[in-house]
């Protein structure tokens, strides 16, 4: 099915407005300076006109990109309101089901049963990725015996062991030549996206993590602590490495594929070389809330800008077209998931591959 | 009344007053009022207890209207009970309880059904220590009135001024009504307080060892107050004060250990007490 | 009073004592009226005097409901439940629910907050009781107050930003986030709790009792220690008591600096999860709530609940108990 | 006596072997020790003081440290931006104003209340003296349970209600007081245009030329409608156009006293948490303010015919209140520091605005202190101490409230 006609128009409709919005804020002033009708404050550039509410909860992984649009949104826009709350992804997407949020933020995709909810509450989603999230493996400055880790390392180090093998305590179990020192795992809690994409690429999605580990659903928590002891190793969002940089050491991954070992950064995930530990993470709209102005503002504001503000925030930008695609099912209302099939079976792959038309899986 | 303190003052007061003049003022007022003694409370067969501890038996007293009587007895002899249950204070103190009866007039007063706010009214009370309001001296006289009656704002400064007067306070606090009731002096709190009882009317005025907490000199001020107001009001008093007593009651009934010893004129009672234990105690041999 | 100058002249006592006799006489304000109002706000203090009671039904309310249909899952059991050491709700192919190992934590940093918070407290009470001249009392009383006063989430942010690295300055061993720089922070917060208590305490015991020691030609000291701890020991018993409970339930401070790993050691250098960090971690994570997972959150709670409510409970009846003693 | 027992046992063929009777061969023990210990004691009471005074000044110490230099204006002005040099507190501070006063206002009168029946109205029989026994040691044990168990009897109590008025979202329904509904239109000319909604529960407005709605100035506008493709007009007439596919979204205005069930996250949920958490301290410090008051004045009430009421409001409650004032104010300042309860009712979140009515959400200075310090960013943990500041400053500005009510009301009573 190709793009329809009205759509390209109310698409182009839609960035001529944005571009009316910025401009006007740009050149404050010039354009619509106020006759005192209370339109356009002066002082700020920004628009008291728009007002409403948006409520945004979900993910930690996501919450910066959304956070960070907010607070820009907010500057345009200052009489919209805009709360994003912490929840971890699944907590995000039980209250988005039930018609509690207006957005979701998603470090994974929506999944079957969260998906047959939404449905049942008559919750049509749109899906939209916003950015690529590289999952960082660190390790605290000191360690000086890990410079990199194979997929299989990582899940000897991850996974929940058997009585054969039990999950090792000691860095030298994971290879020999690593010293004697205990391994203090932390990982982020159960709930969130990154917990379960790790998951997904070590172990598989049928095994589990071993329990000895720290969980927080705060991935700062997890920096501090991964910072705070030689003998430790987490893992979370590429952006928390981003802001903590000093503190710990991001650890080259070996792809399974080329067999070079890689280490994050824009390039390597972009193109896919940072394989498989980058992801993309997605924020989910209730299609009823799309018909408020503000909300649809603020999407689009969000997603003309998405790049510029998840690179600000440490992410990886998704490729332009995958973002034309987005605001394209955007406008057109265009509900569902491209990650379950109509069998309700779980769809994956690379973020180009997935989010194609002929995979969206739409909302009845 | 507020003389300046003088040692013949003080000795005035602690010396037992001639006998003689108080007698010829007794009987002054008798022929002034010039009327038969009607009664005011009549008391029957009372037991009253606290918790287990019974703290009277049986007592059966009348105290006549328009006298002074007063109940006196050695520490814990049941003097200050019986008086607290005349207008219910008791009710207070969750242990105590009584059976018997007490009469005002018609009203039973330990009746269940008896209204005990409309019954205080009825028979002030001023305690042992001088207990102020720690509020301005006007609103601790104008306190009761205003709970109990529809006055306007003049109404209510004539009250108070009349009880003030009647209090014998009036002239030590007119200028200085608006000042804090705390300020005063032991005995002028305690005649401040006198003329908050008086403030609402009552008909019995009800005074547990007013003195026992001044100095002599307000002790004598209070003293010529009670007699004083014996013309217009029922007055039971208890004190520890033997002199007191004789001084300024007409009826004297002594207590011991919850018992009712003797009762009659205060004369005989000092002077022929028919009781050994009586005797005893007013000669100071026990006490 | 206005009408002060016009009672200058001699008549006033006839005039005034008419007019009085005239209001007195006049009828009463309604007792029913009274009555009625008294009655109404009698049942209005009932029925707030009721409130903290239905306060206590609704926690134990809230909480069993869901502890039951925590156990009625079938991941459950009483036998994990009360008789493991593994907690480990969230991650694992087998979830356990062994309590033991929240309880271990809790135990850790409370004794490690207790043996900081007891002897200085008891020792810092009885200087205020026993020895401090009043400009010392003058100063130390306001600073046990302040220390009192502080929100617990700055204790959390002292232990994680000063305690927790002055700890691994002294040592090594010390993990960012350990049961040691918690225990310390809770004891510091405990303390005054346990000083002003312990105080009354030892104000309670009668004059009487210590002149009797010091006429014997006793020190302060023996006076202190010999006389006054002794009688007044129950209530600084109840004084403990009612600290450990505070402690047991204390969060902030566990939440920000004792760590997320529920895990059974005495090892004060490891990081240990407390019952209440455990509440805080399912709260801000905001676990569906329809999962076992979430339901242990209010098995915590209830077992939380009943050891401070058995350890105030004790603590209050043997104070009030003191305290019927002497007065 | 001790003393004696431990000469006896020094020097027992002494005692014997004495004829003038068993006292006047007894060596004293030497004072020396005992005073020694006495002083030693002294040293280590003094010590332990000092430390204690010491613990103060470094824990204020290392906050001042780190988090003057980020004390500015932004911290008091800002929001919880994302940039650390944005960042403030203003949200958190009326978030609290708000939770507070409220907590207040709920709680002083029932706290009081309860007070007042528990000291100034004894109960009538054995029936009644066992029920406030029960009462009473149940608010002591109220005192005693942890405050993150009340907040997960707020989170089931009152963001839920037990599930009994399903759930709340952010265009409301369900049972509303004080709630307007509008349709916002958003023209071309980026003007806000509101068309009143009698019945929420109608269908969004579809667009209609000449269509009567509000400017943000509240005057009434006609709606210009045009058809995809034309031009858009220039001038005044731009800010009423729409094109005819333009959409309204549902907005409500809200006044301050906005009302729904379930109670949700909201400043009136907090509150009402926060009430759980105080109630108990604020009706032993006002039973401890009552019973202060010396029982001569009940009495004197009570003897000039004053109901048990009018003795409590004309005499004891007055003479009670700066000690009932004093209890208040220190538990309202355990109320602003509390953070267990909120983070467990309203969790973390970015809210950029301070609460607007009673049903908004919101954040607390220490929750927010508490969002602040999990962060990883040595700058957001410097802020975090500035804000920590603020809240003690805020607080001890309190208790010298208290200290100033206890000094200045407090008139000896008798």
């Amino acid at each position: 099915m190709a793009v329809s006609l009205p759509i390209d128009r109310s698409l182009r409709r839609n960035r001529i407005l944005f571009a009316l919005v910025v401009g006007a804020l740009l050149i404050a002033g010039c354009a619509e300076r106020d006759d005192g009708f209370g339109g356009f404050d002066g002082a700020g550039g920004a628009n008291m006109e728009l007002q409403g509410k948006i409520d945004i909860d979900g993910s930690s992984t996501v919450f910066p990109i959304t956070e960070a649009a907010a607070s820009r949104f907010r500057k345009l826009f200052p009489n919209v309101n805009i709360n994003v709350g912490v929840s971890g992804t699944g907590g995000g997407f039980k209250r988005f089901t039930r018609g509690e949020t207006d957005i979701s933020d998603a470090s994974r995709p929506i999944d079957a049963n969260e998906f047959s909810a939404a449905v049942k509450a008559g919750v049509r989603a749109i899906e939209l990725p916003i950015a690529y999230d590289g999952l960082t493996i660190a390790v605290h400055p000191k360690n000086d015996w890990v410079d990199h880790l194979t997929i299989d390392e990582i899940r000897k180090i991850y996974a929940s062991g058997d009585e054969k093998s039990p999950a090792p305590k000691l860095w030298s179990e994971v290879r020999a030549g690593f010293p004697e020192r205990s391994i203090e795992p932390f990982a982020p809690g159960t709930d969130s996206g990154t917990f379960d994409y790790f998951r997904e690429v070590t172990v598989g999605s049928k095994s589990s993590l071993r329990s000895d580990m720290s969980t927080s659903e705060d991935d700062n928590v997890l920096v501090t602590g991964v910072a705070g002891s030689p003998g430790s190793i987490g893992f979370f969002g590429a952006a928390y490495y981003e802001e903590n940089k000093s503190k710990i050491r991001a650890i080259p991954i070996v792809n399974p594929e080329t067999g070079k070992a890689v280490l994050p950064s824009a390039d390597t995930i972009q193109s896919g070389e940072y394989s498989p530990m980058s992801r993309p993470v997605f924020i989910y709209i209730n299609a009823k809330s799309v018909a408020r102005p503000e909300v649809k503002l603020f999407v689009n504001y969000f997603l003309t800008n998405a790049a510029e503000i998840a690179t600000a925030v440490g992410y990886q930008p998704i490729p332009a077209s995958l973002y034309q695609h987005g605001l394209a099912n955007f406008v057109g209302r265009k509900a569902g998931t491209h990650y379950l099939t109509p069998e309700g079976e779980k769809r994956s792959g690379p973020l180009v591959e997935v989010f194609q038309e002929q995979n969206l899986r739409e909302t009845p | 009344m507020s003389d300046p303190t003088t040692l013949a003052n003080e000795a005035a007061a602690i010396e037992p007053r001639p006998r003689d003049g108080r007698q010829t003022h007794f009987t002054h007022s008798r022929e002034q009022t010039s009327e038969p003694t009607t009664l005011a409370i009549r008391v029957r067969d009372l037991n009253a207890w606290y918790g287990d501890f019974q703290a009277l038996h049986a007592i059966s007293l009348d105290i006549p209207a328009n006298r002074v009587s007063a109940l006196i007895g050695p520490s814990g002899c049941g003097k200050s009970t019986l008086l607290r249950w005349f207008n219910r204070m008791n009710d207070t103190i969750p242990s105590a309880h009584a059976r018997g009866s007490v009469n005002l007039g018609d009203t039973d007063l330990l009746s269940r059904t008896t209204d005990v706010v409309d019954l205080r009214r009825r028979i002030g009370i001023v305690f042992q220590r001088p207990n102020p309001f720690p509020k301005s001296i006007f609103d601790n006289v104008a306190f009761g009135p205003r709970l109990h009656m529809k006055l306007s704002r003049t109404e209510l400064q004539d009250v108070v001024e009349w009880a003030l007067r009647k209090a014998a306070v009036w002239d030590e606090v007119k200028d200085r009504l608006a000042s804090p009731a705390l300020g005063l002096s032991g005995g002028q709190q305690q005649r401040l307080c006198i003329a908050r009882a008086i403030a609402v009317g009552p008909e019995v005025l009800l005074m547990d060892e007013p003195c026992s907490a001044l100095d002599p000199a307000s002790t004598l001020a209070v003293e010529d107050l009670i007699f004083e107001l014996r013309r217009q009001y029922t007055i039971v008093i208890v004190t520890h004060n033997m002199q007191q007593a004789a001084r300024c009651s007409d009826q004297t009934a002594f207590f011991y250990e919850g018992r009712l010893i003797e009762v009659g004129a205060t004369t005989t009672v000092f002077t022929k007490p028919k009781q050994q234990q009586t005797e005893d105690y007013v000669s100071g041999k026990f006490g | 009073m206005s009408s002060a100058d016009s009672l200058a002249t001699p008549t006033w006592r006839g005039d005034l004592d008419d007019r009085v006799s005239k209001y007195l006489g006049r009828s009463q304000r309604s007792l029913k009226l009274v009555r009625g109002r008294e009655t109404v706000i009698y049942v209005i203090l009932i029925a707030s005097g009721l409130f903290s009671l239905l306060i206590t039904g609704a926690i134990i309310y809230v909480l069993a409901i869901e502890t039951v249909s925590f156990f009625k899952s079938d991941e459950v059991t009483f036998a994990n439940f009360f008789g493991s050491t593994t907690w480990n709700p969230l991650l694992g192919g087998t979830k356990s629910f062994g309590i033991w190992a929240l309880i271990c934590g809790t135990m850790l940093v409370t004794a490690i907050a207790m043996s900081i918070a007891l002897p200085l407290g008891l020792i810092t009470a009885i200087y205020l009781s026993e020895y401090a001249p009043r400009r010392v009392r003058n100063v130390l009383k306001p600073v046990l107050e302040v220390l009192a006063g502080v929100p617990t989430v700055v204790y959390g942010f002292f232990a994680l930003m000063t305690i927790t690295p002055i700890l691994q300055w002294l040592h090594g061993g010390f993990s960012v986030y350990n049961a040691a720089s918690a225990g310390i922070a809770v004891g510091i917060l405990c303390l005054p709790t346990v000083c002003s208590l312990a105080e009354d305490a030892l104000q309670a015991v009668p004059r009487g009792l210590r002149e009797g020691a010091y006429g014997l030609g006793a020190t302060r000291f023996d006076v202190s220690v010999k006389v006054v701890v002794p009688a007044a020991l129950s209530g600084i018993i109840s004084a403990f008591l009612l600290a450990i409970a505070r402690a047991v339930g204390e969060t902030m401070i566990v939440a920000l600096a004792a760590g997320s790993l529920a895990q059974a050691t005495f090892d004060p250098r490891q990081q240990v999860q407390t019952m209440t960090g455990f509440m805080v971690q399912m709260a801000s994570g905001d676990v569906s709530n329809y999962g076992t997972e979430y339901y242990s959150m209010y098995a915590v709670a209830f077992t939380l609940f009943i050891m401070t409510l058995a350890l105030t409970m004790v603590g209050n009846i043997v104070r009030r108990r003191f305290r019927e003693a002497y007065e | 006596m001790n003393l004696r027992e431990q000469t006896k046992m020094q020097s027992p063929a002494e005692f014997d072997s004495d004829s003038k009777g068993p006292l006047a061969s007894i060596q004293l023990l030497s004072g020396e020790p005992r005073r020694k210990l006495d002083a030693r004691f002294r040293g280590l009471c003094v010590t332990i003081a000092a430390v204690s005074v010491l613990v103060l000044i470094g824990l204020l110490g290392s906050i001042l440290l780190q988090g003057v230099p980020s004390l500015s204006l932004t911290l008091l002005t800002g929001g919880p931006e994302p940039d650390p040099s944005e960042a403030g507190i203003r949200p958190a501070i009326f978030g609290t104003l708000w939770v507070c006063s409220l907590c207040a206002l709920f709680t002083l009168p029932i706290g009081v209340a309860t007070a007042i029946l528990l000291e100034e109205y004894q109960p009538r029989n054995r029936y009644g003296r066992f029920i406030y026994s029960v009462i009473q040691l149940n608010i002591s044990n109220l005192a005693g349970v942890p405050s993150v168990v009340y907040g997960l009897l707020g989170l089931t109590a009152f963001v839920s209600m037990f599930g009994l008025f399903g759930s709340r979202t952010s265009q409301g329904g369900g049972l509303e007081i004080g709630v307007r509904y509008y349709d916002q239109f958003f023209s071309e000319g980026m003007r806000s245009i509101l068309v009143p909604v009698s019945d929420p529960s109608q269908p969004v407005n579809k667009l209609v030329n000449g269509m009567q709605g509000f400017d943000s100035r509240g005057n009434q506008v006609a709606i210009n409608v045009i058809p995809i493709g034309t031009p858009l007009p220039t001038g005044d007439e731009l800010r009423y156009t729409l094109y005819e596919d333009g959409e309204a979204g549902r907005i409500t205005k809200k006044a301050w006293y906005h009302f729904s069930l379930p109670l949700g996250r909201g400043v009136l949920t907090g509150a009402l948490t926060l009430m759980l958490v105080i109630l108990p301290v604020i009706i032993i410090s006002s039973q401890e303010a009552l019973r202060a008051v010396p029982s001569s004045l009940r009495d004197g009430a009570l003897g000039l015919g004053s109901t048990p009421w009018q003795v409590v409001w004309h005499v004891t409650l007055p003479s009670a209140m700066p000690g009932i004032l004093t209890g208040a104010i220190l538990a309202m300042s355990r109320a602003i520091g509390e953070t267990a309860p909120i983070l467990i009712i309203a969790g973390i979140v970015y809210i950029s605005r301070a609460p607007q009515n009673l049903m908004d959400d919101f954040t607390v200075m220490p929750l927010q202190i508490f969002n602040w310090i999990s962060r990883p960013q040595e700058e957001f943990h410097a802020i975090a101490a500035a804000g920590i500041i603020l809240l003690l400053a805020i607080l001890l500005s309190f208790n010298a409230l208290a200290v100033l009510i206890r000094q200045k009301l407090h008139k000896p009573l008798s």
